[in-house]
């Protein structure tokens, strides 16, 4: 038995008739930063979904050290520590900025938000604010300031610069570096400068199959994962 | 051929009507088709606009009321009367739709319930020097014979509001099609996105208020000329949910769905009521049940498995093509 | 069992909806006579002994609904209807009637307006009479029995209501007494204390109300709760055993009503009349196994009537059957006492109504004895005179 | 006064836009000329969307007035503003879920072509439409052609964006608005996008709102640079990106230097 | 115009009426509220309340016990109905909420009918002392059930505000993924708002059963009644609820005072008025969508 953090073998997944995945594997050891790239629609978020428990994959399985995942409800799996950031910037726009904390709070048991604010100063003078009327970068901090609360052992990030200036992005970039001593991370990207800087390993999917799997320093640049999109 | 494509689903459907004209008994074939009449515009209401309406019986008295005014106190041709019920369906649609429409879909739906009980106080006690009460309007005995078909009988009664929801479906079906139904599930979809691509989306609603309402108008129109009888119980608060109900029941959105729902619903009703005393315990699990084993509706849930049996049969007689619907992009 | 020959007649009623438990009643009622015809072998016809089947439906106590049972029992080919409780239904189905006939028996009350010449279907009988002359009956016992002059009255805000109303203005009227105030309250109202609170200041010496059902419970109950019932008399127009049932013997006791029939007659000075009541309780205790209501003698009475048309006319045929029911003065006899078909086809029964008292906690000695019996008015007058319908 | 012969497209006013207490757009004024190829950046929450709600119609601004091709638009509804010949996009996408990916480009197509009344919209068909040539080229450039007949509800967020912008591309309006397009999409789409958006160079008025502006850089003519709801640079892009405030507000770059050129 | 004595005990008994109403509507409130469905069948538990309380006082003779019942067998049923039948229609739209529970409404009337039958069923007055108000004799139980509607209304203030379940419903009604995304198990948070509701409706049925008639229908006659006092009161506002339960109270008092049938109408046609002037009733969200 692996004791990966993440270890998906032979992944299959549809959306009803429409199958989007084929036979896609992925591995991610603890501490470790996976890229995951490729076109629109090559499939990217399909992965995600069905890792967090949202999507239910058609064949393989998905494991993380040791324990099976595929069929495991979504708040099952994050409650396991593996936390999911979607791509949609949908906040509970009815709630405030703090609420929205409140909840990633009560979910995970982690009342401390100095790290969140820490990371995301720009959180402290919105707390008050509906999330709904946040910006579209603002929102993105606050997705990823929910999900990181209570230390999660893997995140699952889906596009996380999509809208961000960049000087934060920048800044996220130290963010995720900062949190992957303590997790591992997957994260799906368009940005390649960003995720070449900070990724050990980065896969490329083409129409729902895996192209390519870059493990080597060498060949985690912007250059060389340029053709995968 | 691409014409006769495009009736064909309504012959076949309303060929299927006339089968059960001949097995069951007239006073049900005339209420479902008058229901599905009534029916229709909720489900437009419903599932192209997103509007949700527990005021469809305003309408519907309005169209009735319009039409027993008429065959009470002017005239006595029936034909006439539902002319007169349709208009006063546009009028008072065309009145209230600019204030309706601004609404939200759940607080829309509620203000049509307060407008249906407004008017089923004005009909039952403000009015009542005009519309007799709750003893309601009895134009039974008032209406004239007309020449070729005399609506005032009920077999014949059926041919005409067989012929007249023949018209209301194909209307709807073109509605479908035309541009006006893309703007409204558009209108549905993302109001705000409409608007920017420089449509009014205040305007779209409005129509489609209106002619929604017209067609409940009419529906209201036949009952007044087919029950003879029109009384303020019609736009009762306790009947309210009857057509959304039915509009569920048949499939949200679906052009066959208040057909089918209408004749499940009465059918349902009525049968179960011959039989057994305590209908309501049977009907009310029974739609607990449709509505949990079919999120559609019941044409909802049928018509894709209809549609992909006769695929199966054209299959079959045709030479294999490669199957191209699986293909990822 | 028996092979012979077999007839429909509908029975239509509400069994769904505010007033399910008395249609209930009446739908008992009418079975009762479906069955003692058919136990003594069924009708006596030319062709011979005649079974019947009672087809019951559900009227729902709407119209379109009613209307469209109504013709479904017709395509059933009943030969006759009866029903009803809501009384715009019974109005409704009257038209229907007078266009294409049908001996027809509506057994609740039917609008005073459905009387009048040229309304009334000739092949409807009505032995519920109409709303004008429960009031009138409320009105003048109140004033006249109990010698009230100061009269609070409280309607339905309807046309059952009004025709109520104008019945116990009419009765006020001719007996001279006050109405102090008046007001109407809708169909489904369930908190009348602000009324309650109008009709205090009023100070009548009679608060009569004309509610029905639900609505009638609540008013009475809350009656007593504010206690009304120390300060007035209270006379509910009229009541029947199953609406009484809805009331804590507390809130029951002292509250006068107009009942149609009560089973219990046994201290009526009509020894006859009584022994007549309590034949048929005993019948209808055998079937059912409590005592008739009010609307159970009533629907009782119509199919006997229809029946009796039937076997009279030798023949289903309407208009066979009308003249058949008023030949002989439109006289017969019922559950309740003798009574005679009028001109307008209201029945003018001897005891048309009684006078009932509510008992009290400790006076009920049984679950149904709910009542005591302390007057009755009947006859012709109590029915709005023929000239001002039109005859 | 400026000297610049060409029209004005947008002129904005002092315009303020405030959320209970927050000045999210802060006097603002900003000046739009025919043809140009104009970017907005800022940072996050710097006021950029609002400021393109308030251009389009979306709410009005609390102060200051709006012009679009010298007619006062302040208070003029979104519909009557596109028929002038305005068209956006939403940073979060908004295309029309329930229809097919061509029926969407229809309604688009309609109305930027046809200026339909509301009773010409029921006497024409979609299906009348939706082989219009327009249309099909449009669904070839942007690479839409195989998700033609999809539902939009099932599309990747990629695939709607790109739609959402071919949407508004076929309209062909005079001025073209697009918060943030590149959000989102791959490499190889963005630089489609940006080779449809040349070609219009010159026939369109452009104005964009874009973070990544590596990509933008070399195709806008001119930046405006926002910072809390206020214009702190506006120029070409190269002047705009070495200026101080701009460092360091925007790329948070405080160092030495800047803080001595702004002190300069 | 109106003697003012009179007036002020129309103020008075709309008071109680107000708190009859807010009993009455709370229940579908939470749900229509919270969870963003139409639960119809709010109003069943409301029955199965007031009969609780007419077989239970019966047996031992306190109507309070009675109550007491009801709201536990109330609460059972919604807690039945919602594992059965809710759970699989949360995720969908908010109109086959209304039909389905439409569906449980009268199949549960229908088995009302079979248990109780159709013969309505007196449950007598605990409190019959009277107190002396400003003038007007006010029976002690409505005060009661006034002391109840405030304590009742605390109680869900609390839950909501002081709570994180509150909150975490209302995220949920957004979007259930991603509460769930982040480990919350939404769909217990619904169960038990939903069997709160139940039982709340349940204890106003039992509570309103000695000021009425205990029938089958009774659930279904208030129906539409109870649909618009959520609704004057704003989708997803408890306060709104609480507040347009007062205010319909008064309305429906002092409307009799004035003319009776106008009681009934009147609230509606306010509604309507309220909504034209401000579309989202008096304290509903602008933002909430679904
Ligand atoms: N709910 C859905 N139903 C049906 N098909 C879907 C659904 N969601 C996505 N798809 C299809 O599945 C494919 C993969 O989608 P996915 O969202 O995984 O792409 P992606 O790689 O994340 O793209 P992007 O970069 O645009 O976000 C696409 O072709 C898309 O159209
Ligand atoms: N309707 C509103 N109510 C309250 N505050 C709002 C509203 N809309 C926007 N804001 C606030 O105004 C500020 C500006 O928002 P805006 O969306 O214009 O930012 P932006 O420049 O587009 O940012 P981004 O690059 O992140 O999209 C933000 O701080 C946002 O939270
Ligand atoms: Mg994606
Ligand atoms: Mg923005």
């Amino acid at each position: 038995m692996s004791n990966q953090i993440l270890e998906v073998k032979g992944l299959n997944a549809a959306y009803g008739e429409s199958k989007v995945l084929f036979d896609v594997s992925i591995a991610v050891r603890d501490k470790q930063v996976v890229g995951c790239v490729g076109r629109n629609g090559a499939g990217k978020s399909t992965l995600l979904k069905s890792i967090a428990g949202f999507l239910r994959p058609t064949a393989g399985n998905v494991t993380s050290e040791g324990v099976d995942l595929v069929g495991r409800t979504a708040y099952a799996i994050a409650g396991m520590g593996i936390k999911y950031v979607p791509q949609d910037k949908k906040v509970f726009s009815d709630l405030t900025v703090r609420e929205n904390l409140e909840l990633g709070s009560y979910a995970s048991g982690d009342y401390n938000w100095d790290p969140v604010l820490a990371f995301f100063p720009k959180l402290k003078v919105l707390l008050d604010r509906k999330a709904g009327y946040l910006s579209g970068g603002e929102r993105q901090m606050l997705m990823i300031g929910r999900a990181i609360l209570g230390k999660p052992k893997l995140l699952l990030v889906d596009e996380p610069t999509e809208g961000l200036a960049p000087s934060i992005v920048t800044h996220l970039k130290d963010v995720f570096r900062e949190l992957s001593k303590s997790a591992a991370l997957v994260i799906v990207e368009q940005n390649l400068p960003m995720i070449c800087g900070i990724a050990n390993k980065i896969y490329a999917l083409n129409e729902g199959r895996l192209v390519a799997e870059l493990t080597d320093p060498e060949q985690i640049r912007p250059e060389v994962c340029e053709p995968y999109l | 051929m691409s014409v006769l494509r495009w009736w064909s689903g309504l012959l076949v459907a309303f060929g299927l009507l006339v089968l059960l004209r001949i097995f069951l008994p007239l006073p049900f074939n005339n209420e479902i088709i008058i229901f599905s009449i009534y029916v229709i515009g909720c489900n437009y209401l419903l599932g192209r606009v997103g509007f949700i309406s527990f005021g469809q019986p305003a309408y519907l008295a309005v169209g009735a009321y319009g039409t027993a005014f008429y065959l009470y106190y002017f005239g006595g041709n029936p034909y006439v009367g539902i002319l007169v019920g349709i208009v006063s369906g546009i009028v008072v649609s065309a009145l209230v739709g600019p204030l309706f429409v601004r609404l939200r879909s759940d607080y829309f739906a509620l203000v049509n319930l307060a407008l249906a009980v407004i008017i089923f106080f004005l009909m039952q006690k403000v009015l009542a020097s005009v519309t007799f009460g709750d003893n309601g309007l009895e134009l039974l005995t008032k209406m004239d014979v007309t020449p070729i078909l005399d609506i005032s009988r009920p077999d014949q009664f059926w041919v005409f509001a067989f012929v007249s929801a023949f018209g209301v479906w194909a209307l709807y079906k073109y509605l479908d099609d035309s541009v006006f139904g893309a703007c409204c599930l558009a209108a549905k979809a993302n109001e705000d996105k409409l608007r920017f691509l420089g449509y009014s989306n205040y305007g779209i609603r409005l129509m489609a208020f209106v002619v929604a309402n017209t067609t409940t108008a009419f529906a209201g129109a036949l009952y007044a000329v087919h029950q003879g009888l029109v009384s303020p119980e019609m736009s009762s608060p306790a009947r309210a949910a009857d057509p959304v109900v039915v509009t569920i029941l048949g499939g949200v959105g679906t052009l066959y769905g208040p057909l089918v729902g209408s004749i499940a619903f009465v059918g349902m009703k009525d049968l179960i009521s011959k039989v057994f005393g305590h209908w309501e315990l049977i009907v009310g699990f029974l739609l607990v049940f449709v509505m949990l084993a079919g999120e559609r509706g019941i044409w909802g849930s049928l018509e894709p498995l209809l549609r992909r049996w006769i695929l199966r049969q054209r299959e079959t007689d045709k030479p294999v093509v490669a199957d191209a619907g699986v293909k990822a992009r | 069992q028996s092979a012979g020959p077999k007839i429909k007649v509908g029975i239509l009623l509400p069994l769904t909806g505010p007033f399910a438990a008395v249609a209930e009643t009446q739908k008992q009622g009418a079975l009762l006579a479906v069955d003692v015809i058919n136990k003594r072998g069924g009708l006596n016809m030319p062709e011979g002994k005649v079974q019947i089947e009672g087809v019951v439906d559900d009227d729902e106590s709407k119209l379109d609904v009613g209307v469209r049972r109504y013709r479904y029992l017709v395509d059933q080919g009943v030969k006759g209807v009866g029903g009803q409780t809501w009384a715009p239904l019974a109005y409704a189905i009257n038209a229907l009637v007078s266009r294409d006939p049908k001996p027809y028996f509506p057994v609740c009350v039917q609008a005073k307006e459905a009387f009048q010449k040229g309304k009334i279907a000739p092949s409807t009988f009505a032995a519920a009479y109409s709303p004008w002359t429960v009031g009138y009956m409320a009105g003048t016992q109140a004033v006249k029995t109990l010698g009230k002059k100061k009269i609070f009255f409280l309607a339905r805000s309807d046309s059952w209501g009004w025709d109520i109303r104008d019945g116990v203005y009419a009765a006020a009227k001719e007996n001279g007494a006050e109405i102090v105030g008046y007001d109407e309250a809708s169909l489904g109202t369930s908190d009348f204390t602000t009324i309650l609170q109008k009709v205090r200041a009023a100070k009548p010496d009679v608060f009569i109300a004309a509610q029905f059902a639900a609505d009638s419970v609540a008013l009475l109950k809350q009656v007593h709760q504010m206690g009304l019932n120390k300060e007035m008399t209270i006379f509910n127009a009229f009541i029947t055993n199953v609406v009484a049932k809805g009331l804590p013997p507390e809130a029951l006791q002292g509250v006068y009503a107009m009942h149609y029939f009560y089973y219990d007659l046994a201290g009526f000075p009509d020894q006859e009349v009584a022994k007549q009541a309590a034949e048929f309780t005993k019948l209808f205790r055998d079937k059912y196994g409590y005592p008739p209501d009010a609307y159970a003698a009533i629907a009782y009475i119509a199919y006997m009537e229809m029946f009796r048309g039937f076997e009279q006319a030798k023949s289903y045929d309407a208009p066979k059957v009308t003249a058949a029911l008023m030949a002989n003065g439109g006289k017969f006899d019922s559950v309740k006492g003798p009574a005679s078909w009028r001109e307008d086809h209201q029945a003018a029964f001897k005891y048309g109504a009684f006078l009932v008292k509510g008992k009290g906690p400790g006076e009920q000695k049984s679950e149904w004895d709910l009542f005591t019996v302390q007057g009755s008015m009947g006859g012709d007058a109590i029915l709005p005179p023929l000239k001002s319908l039109g005859y | 006064m400026s000297t610049d012969p060409r029209a004005e497209i947008i002129r904005a006013e002092g315009v303020t836009k405030r959320f209970k207490g927050l000045v999210a757009v802060d006097n603002v004024s900003f000046v739009l000329r025919e043809f140009d190829v104009a970017g907005i950046i800022g940072s996050n929450g710097a006021g950029k969307t609002t400021f393109f709600n308030l251009v389009t119609g979306y709410y009005p601004p609390d102060e200051g007035r709006i012009y679009f091709k010298g007619q006062d638009v302040t208070r003029m509804p979104p519909e009557q503003r596109v028929d002038l010949g305005m068209m956006r996009t939403f940073q979060l996408t908004a295309t029309f879920d329930s229809l097919t990916v061509v029926d969407n480009l229809v309604l688009s197509y309609f109305r930027a072509y046809e200026k339909p009344s509301l009773l010409a919209l029921f006497f024409n068909t979609c299906k009348s439409r939706r082989n219009n040539p327009k249309i099909v080229e449009i669904l070839e450039t942007f690479n839409l052609a195989d998700l033609r007949d999809r539902v939009v509800k099932n599309l990747s967020l990629g695939e709607k964006r790109r739609l959402e912008i071919a949407m508004s591309i076929l309209a062909d309006p005079s001025l073209l608005l697009l918060d943030e397009p590149l959000a989102g999409l791959a490499e190889s789409e963005i630089k489609m996008l940006l080779d449809v958006l040349k070609a219009r160079v010159g026939r369109q008025t452009i104005l964009i709102v874009e973070h990544k502006l590596s990509h933008v850089q070399d195709f806008l003519q001119r930046l405006t640079v926002m910072h809390e709801g206020r214009v702190i640079a506006e120029g070409p892009c190269e002047e705009c990106l070495r200026h101080p405030e701009v460092r360091r507000s925007y790329w948070q770059i405080a160092t030495e230097a800047g803080e001595g050129e702004a002190v300069a | 115009m109106i003697d003012p004595q009179l007036l002020l005990s129309g103020v008075i008994f709309g008071l109680s009426m107000g708190s009859v109403f807010f009993l009455m509507t709370v229940g579908l409130s939470l749900c229509f509220g919270l969870m963003r469905i139409i639960s119809l069948d709010q109003l069943l538990y409301y029955s199965v309340g007031a009969y609780l309380t007419y077989s239970v006082s019966l047996a031992v003779g306190n109507v309070w016990i009675g109550a007491l019942a009801g709201v536990a067998v109330a609460g059972a049923t919604a807690l039945f109905v919602e594992r059965f039948v809710f759970l699989r229609i949360y995720a969908r739209d908010i109109t086959f909420s209304m039909i389905t529970s439409f569906g449980i409404l009268i199949g549960g009337i229908g088995v009302i009918k079979v248990i109780w039958g159709l013969v309505p069923r007196p449950v007598p007055v605990p409190i019959e002392a009277q107190w002396n108000i400003l003038g007007t004799d006010v029976p002690v139980y409505r005060l009661a059930v006034v002391v109840l509607a405030l304590l009742v209304y605390a109680g869900i203030w609390l839950f909501l505000n002081k709570t994180i379940i509150g909150k975490a419903i209302r995220a949920g009604i957004e979007d259930v993924e991603h509460v769930e995304g982040l480990g919350i198990n939404v769909y217990r948070l619904f169960t038990l708002t939903f069997v709160i509701a139940g039982a709340l409706s349940g204890l106003a049925g039992g509570l309103h059963a000695p000021l009425i008639m205990v029938f089958p229908d009774m659930g279904l006659e208030v129906l539409a009644f109870a649909f618009m006092v959520v609704i004057i009161g704003g989708l997803g506002s408890i306060k709104g609820t609480f507040i347009s339960a007062f205010l319909v109270g008064q309305v429906v008092s002092i409307g009799s005072l004035i003319y009776a049938p106008l009681a009934q109408m009147a609230p509606f046609a306010i509604m309507l008025l309220i909504l034209l002037i401000k579309p989202t009733g008096l304290y509903g969200s602008a933002m909430l969508k679904r």
